[in-house]
């Protein structure tokens, strides 16, 4: 096994790698920012390397500053999370130069998987089912715009090295197609240094149901069963579950087999998923391949009783698979909640500032992947995921349930979260019954906004104790002293002048 | 003590006196007579009657977080002098969010219609679009491509009027 | 289901407990003696009522009380825990008589397997083997001494009332017996009001192997497989595991089978355990019923994902059991450690104080049922279990590393505490490979003492610079002014004039 | 700064001298120059040449509790005047908890063996038996039945000597 990793990656996913090697015997390297000097991936690592400027493509996106670094400690392999330069194929390259192992699959397989244009054409000629849609090289606007009047509306504008909702755009008329697209290959070009872009048919009632599948070095592929994401906002996941409320028995055992086609069509190696879209009528189309361990795996891990983690570490290190798909058994229903630094109520925009309290729930079967903690400062430069909260029971009822009741228990002041949003979707009858598509959200929650009803009078007596508690007694007086014929002296709630 | 906090664009006013752990509380014109204690730092067990209220309080530097049945509060505590306040007028032109400008879509002297985009900004690996507001006319704009924008600040200013 | 249950226990019990219920809806009523005004259990109770004085018979062992309280606080049901009035007949049929629903079996079953001898005679006349001894109501000494003769040494002296070690006597030899009997009887009468004793046939290489039951009040009754808690020390469990070590597969299906003849016998409702005594030959021999959650329910809880405790309340509320027998798994491994306060290295002797600090090790598969938090205080008034920490992975090699990680990060400051025991006890090699006895702790650990070789060079200069942190101004300049030929000025390690 | 720290009747003898985050430390003839941090109230990460040590101290009363590399150290920070000090003698007669007696073996004028038990204490529902630490007459028996007694308080006095 390997003696020592270095884990290219920082918050919670950082963390969770780095407990897996120490559990394992294997020493950990940390990489941080200046601004992450105090992080907890910093704090539990056995060793920690600052990579400076916070900007990502000076620190967590630095390919020469991060191999030099692996190589100076004597690193024998590289963990590269999710995001960053998990799946840069230059960078796995770059390890592989370097001899050092590249705790993923092979660079070619990340290059081809991140085409999504070539990724789609090899899964049709393995015969794994795709999305209609138009994957040309041709990238003016007259050819695209053509394509897209072919492919109809509604249809969906994706950035071809994109991923996670970024350089991703719906578009439901004509009028809006040239704008979409010019946006999506800016976002694109930013995000990924590629801005082209491909169009695709937009399904009726469509779930995104994701298969996780771990192969080895040895050509032995498993799928470790499904995951239903379909609860997303501006793109992005927030909810996970698995198993999903749509799927039959035959439609697992169909959608694994086409998974572990999918992945032996490229020669997949490690841990990776396959992400299906199935609609109204449970047609499922391939998506794309996520290269990588992905963010919501820990739901996985709840039901099978695999560490992936450890897994990916076996599997770099040669090992041969153990399990065989047969003796696998998905048991029990297992979600996970994205806890974000965003305020829902205002189009999820990002929130920043410093963590006054964090106290997180607990329990029998709650699982809190976190990357931050008291005091910590949230700011602008990386994603804005603060937590993952996991927690799993024997059937999704009761699963549900136990989720609103962590959620209700779940302390984070400082900056704005989406926790009351999280518990307000779970709360939801439809969600209850199981009837969720990628459009959820926006289906339901367009214009919600917490606390529509203000203040509540808990919080405000809650306030008034806390101030007579902690207010010096000079101030009190002075409070006391302040004129008694005031306008502002009755009691009671009132607008604000605007 | 008489306390104002600000939420969401209220004030509440309330009184409070305490006698040891015994504190009465006026709001709205109820008098609420509570026992409360303080566990933890911040963290409060407050007896109403037969109700119980749990919450935790934190406090960052212009704000007060409570922590009550699951949701959270942000909420100032303002002092009033006599003076109305005008509140912080919301202006669509202000920048949502500390980010780098990506994209500027308009210069001086443009006409705009109401929800053209005037400004992308690029924040946490996700793209913010400014619109216009109202139908108007460019007077000046304060940031070009790649410039830092800090959350709040004016992305550029229109001659026009608010629909 | 239940409106409102009141939690009869304190610490990490009540606490799930508590959370048991809220996740499923149920009001909870917290009680607490003084001392323990400011615990978890209370402060995450949605009602607490206050007993009073802190010694156990006046708080929570004062069964009118405690009757009274739930009756005005309107509970239509208690739960007992483990411990206290868990295992009392007196109690459970006091809840019967006020109209409140005792979630456990009935007063009758709990009565009748509390009373060890007659709970023997039950399972012989089921045909469940037990362990040759002396059963008999003859408790006068000559006969106890000439029946203890009989059965041979060395020989155990048990309480008929007891539970947890507490009455029980390891006897070598002749010479020791009367004084053993005396001393077990003694502290039965002061434990469980009752001074019967009995006496049984030791065996050679013993394990500790117990099965899990569950009963609904239909009459299905399934069990939840094994746990292995051979690892004691003063007859206390310190270390569970499952599965064991020594099982097979068919030792295992006729192990289960005679757990679920022994529940049927008596008629068993709820939750319950059969405990077995297993020699080195794999013969086994019913030891006692143990009539309540078990302090070890979590590892059952981890590899079948079976909720045990909400199982209880779903039981007491007349549910039917919907599991089956042949739709359990075994999965996995998981280990238990119970965290004590208390000194390994003088003879496990409790140690009471201010919790300065706690922080819990946490990740994927650790679970923490705890009932303390920092600043609380560690009172010599209850047991000095302080928390309870359960991992789980693949397989036991992996969950053991697991286990050392966990107790590596897990600190409490303020009290001495177990925890490096327990660390040395999973490094052993023989308990590594499984070979594990009761006798183990006294085999190997007999005269073991923490940090015999003193204070690591780390702790002092960890230390030191603490110290020069934190030491006033003032105070530096005092400790240079000190003496420079003070002869105690010398640098280094001495040990003191005894 | 010069500093003495007592951990199981053994005492170590330190110097320290800060500049900034750089601290000298001497123990034993060696001394190591080490950065540290404090990153959390009580929780520093130092480095020793390449070595990082993390760990956790607290401050009890009387008491310093290190936790280092999963270990806990108790230990106490004491003053030496240049009297050297004796320390506190383990006297195998005093209670090693706080607990209830609930058993008198022994009454003044009674001759014990070494190891005979001479009391019974029940803490925390356990037993633990207080035995004769030599042979000898018993002088003074310092508790009956059901007292209670604190931890370290003397039992019984007995005369005769230490084998």
């Amino acid at each position: 096994m390997f003696k020592k990793v270095l884990i290219a990656n920082r918050g919670e996913i950082a963390v969770r790698i780095i407990k897996a090697c120490q559990e394992m015997g294997i020493k950990t390297v940390a990489v941080y920012s200046e601004v992450d000097s105090r992080a907890p991936h910093v704090q539990i690592a056995d060793e920690s390397i600052n990579l400076g400027d916070p900007t990502p493509s000076e620190s967590y996106l630095n390919i020469p500053k991060i191999i030099e670094n692996a190589q100076s400690v004597g690193a024998e392999g590289i963990h590269p999370g999710y995001g960053f330069l998990a799946e840069n194929p230059d960078f796995a390259k770059a390890c592989q130069d370097k001899g050092i192992k590249f705790i993923g699959p092979k660079a070619e397989v990340i290059r081809l998987m991140g085409d999504k244009i070539e990724a789609k054409k090899t899964m049709e000629n393995a015969s794994v089912p795709v999305i209609p849609g138009y994957h040309g090289l041709k990238q003016d606007m007259a050819t695209l715009a053509k394509e897209g009047e072919k492919v109809g509306f509604p249809l969906l504008v994706k950035a071809t090295a994109g991923g996670g909702g970024k350089g991703m755009r719906i578009v439901n008329s004509e009028d809006e197609l040239e704008q979409s697209i010019e946006s999506a290959k800016r976002e694109s070009k930013s995000a990924f240094g590629n801005d082209s872009v491909f169009l695709e048919k937009y399904l009726d009632k469509p779930r995104h149901i994701e298969f996780q599948i771990l192969a080895d070095e040895h050509g032995n592929v498993i799928h470790l069963f499904e995951r239903e994401c379909s609860i997303q906002r501006r793109h992005q996941k927030i909810i996970e579950e698995t198993p999903s409320p749509a799927m039959t028995k035959e439609l697992r055992e169909e959608m694994g087999k086409t998974a572990v086609v999918a992945a032996k069509a490229v020669g997949y190696t490690n841990a990776g998923t396959i992400e299906f879209m199935v609609d109204g009528n449970l047609n499922f189309y391939f998506m794309e391949m996520n290269t990588r361990l992905q963010v919501e795996h820990p739901i996985t891990e709840a039901t099978t009783g695999i560490d992936l983690a450890k897994w990916q570490l076996k599997i770099a290190n040669d090992m041969e698979l153990t399990i065989k798909q047969k003796d696998l058994i998905q048991r029990g229903h297992a979600i996970e909640c994205r806890i974000y630094a965003e305020d829902p109520s205002n189009g999820f925009l990002p929130s920043i500032g410093v963590l006054k309290k964090v106290e997180l729930p607990n329990g029998p079967n709650i699982r809190n992947d976190t990357g931050v903690e008291t005091n910590l400062e949230i700011t602008p430069y990386y994603d804005p995921m603060l937590a993952k909260l996991v927690v799993s029971a024997e059937n999704r009822e009761e699963n549900i349930n136990k989720m609103i009741w962590a959620l209700s228990h779940y302390v984070v002041l400082g900056v704005t979260t989406n926790i009351s949003f999280l518990k307000k979707v779970l709360e939801h009858k439809e969600f209850k019954k199981g009837n969720i598509t990628t459009h959820f959200i926006d289906n339901y929650f367009e214009d919600w906004i917490i606390a529509d009803k203000g203040l509540p009078l808990d919080a405000i007596i809650a306030l008034a104790v806390y101030d007579s508690i902690h207010t010096r007694r000079q101030e009190v007086v002075r409070f006391k002293e302040a004129d008694p014929h005031s306008p502002w002296k009755r009691v009671g709630r009132w607008r604000m002048g605007v | 003590m008489f306390i104002n906090y600000e939420h969401e664009n209220h004030v509440y006013n309330v009184t409070v006196e305490r006698r040891d752990n015994q504190f009465f509380v006026t709001y709205d014109n109820n008098e609420y007579t509570v026992n409360a204690t303080e566990l933890k730092p911040g963290q409060l067990k407050i007896e109403v009657g037969d109700r119980v209220i749990k919450c935790v309080i934190s406090e960052g530097e212009e704000n007060k977080f409570v922590f009550i049945d699951g949701n959270i509060f942000k909420v100032k505590r303002i002092e009033l002098t006599g003076q109305k306040r005008t509140g912080k007028k919301e202006s669509r032109l202000s920048s949502p969010i500390s980010g780098t400008v990506v994209s500027v879509k308009i210069k001086e002297g443009d006409t705009v219609k109401k929800d053209d985009v005037i400004m992308v900004i690029e924040a946490m690996k996700m793209e913010y679009l400014i619109r216009a507001p109202y139908n108007g006319a460019v007077k000046k704009v304060n940031f070009k491509e790649k410039d830092q924008i800090e959350i709040g600040q004016i992305t550029a200013e229109l001659e026009g009027k608010e629909a």
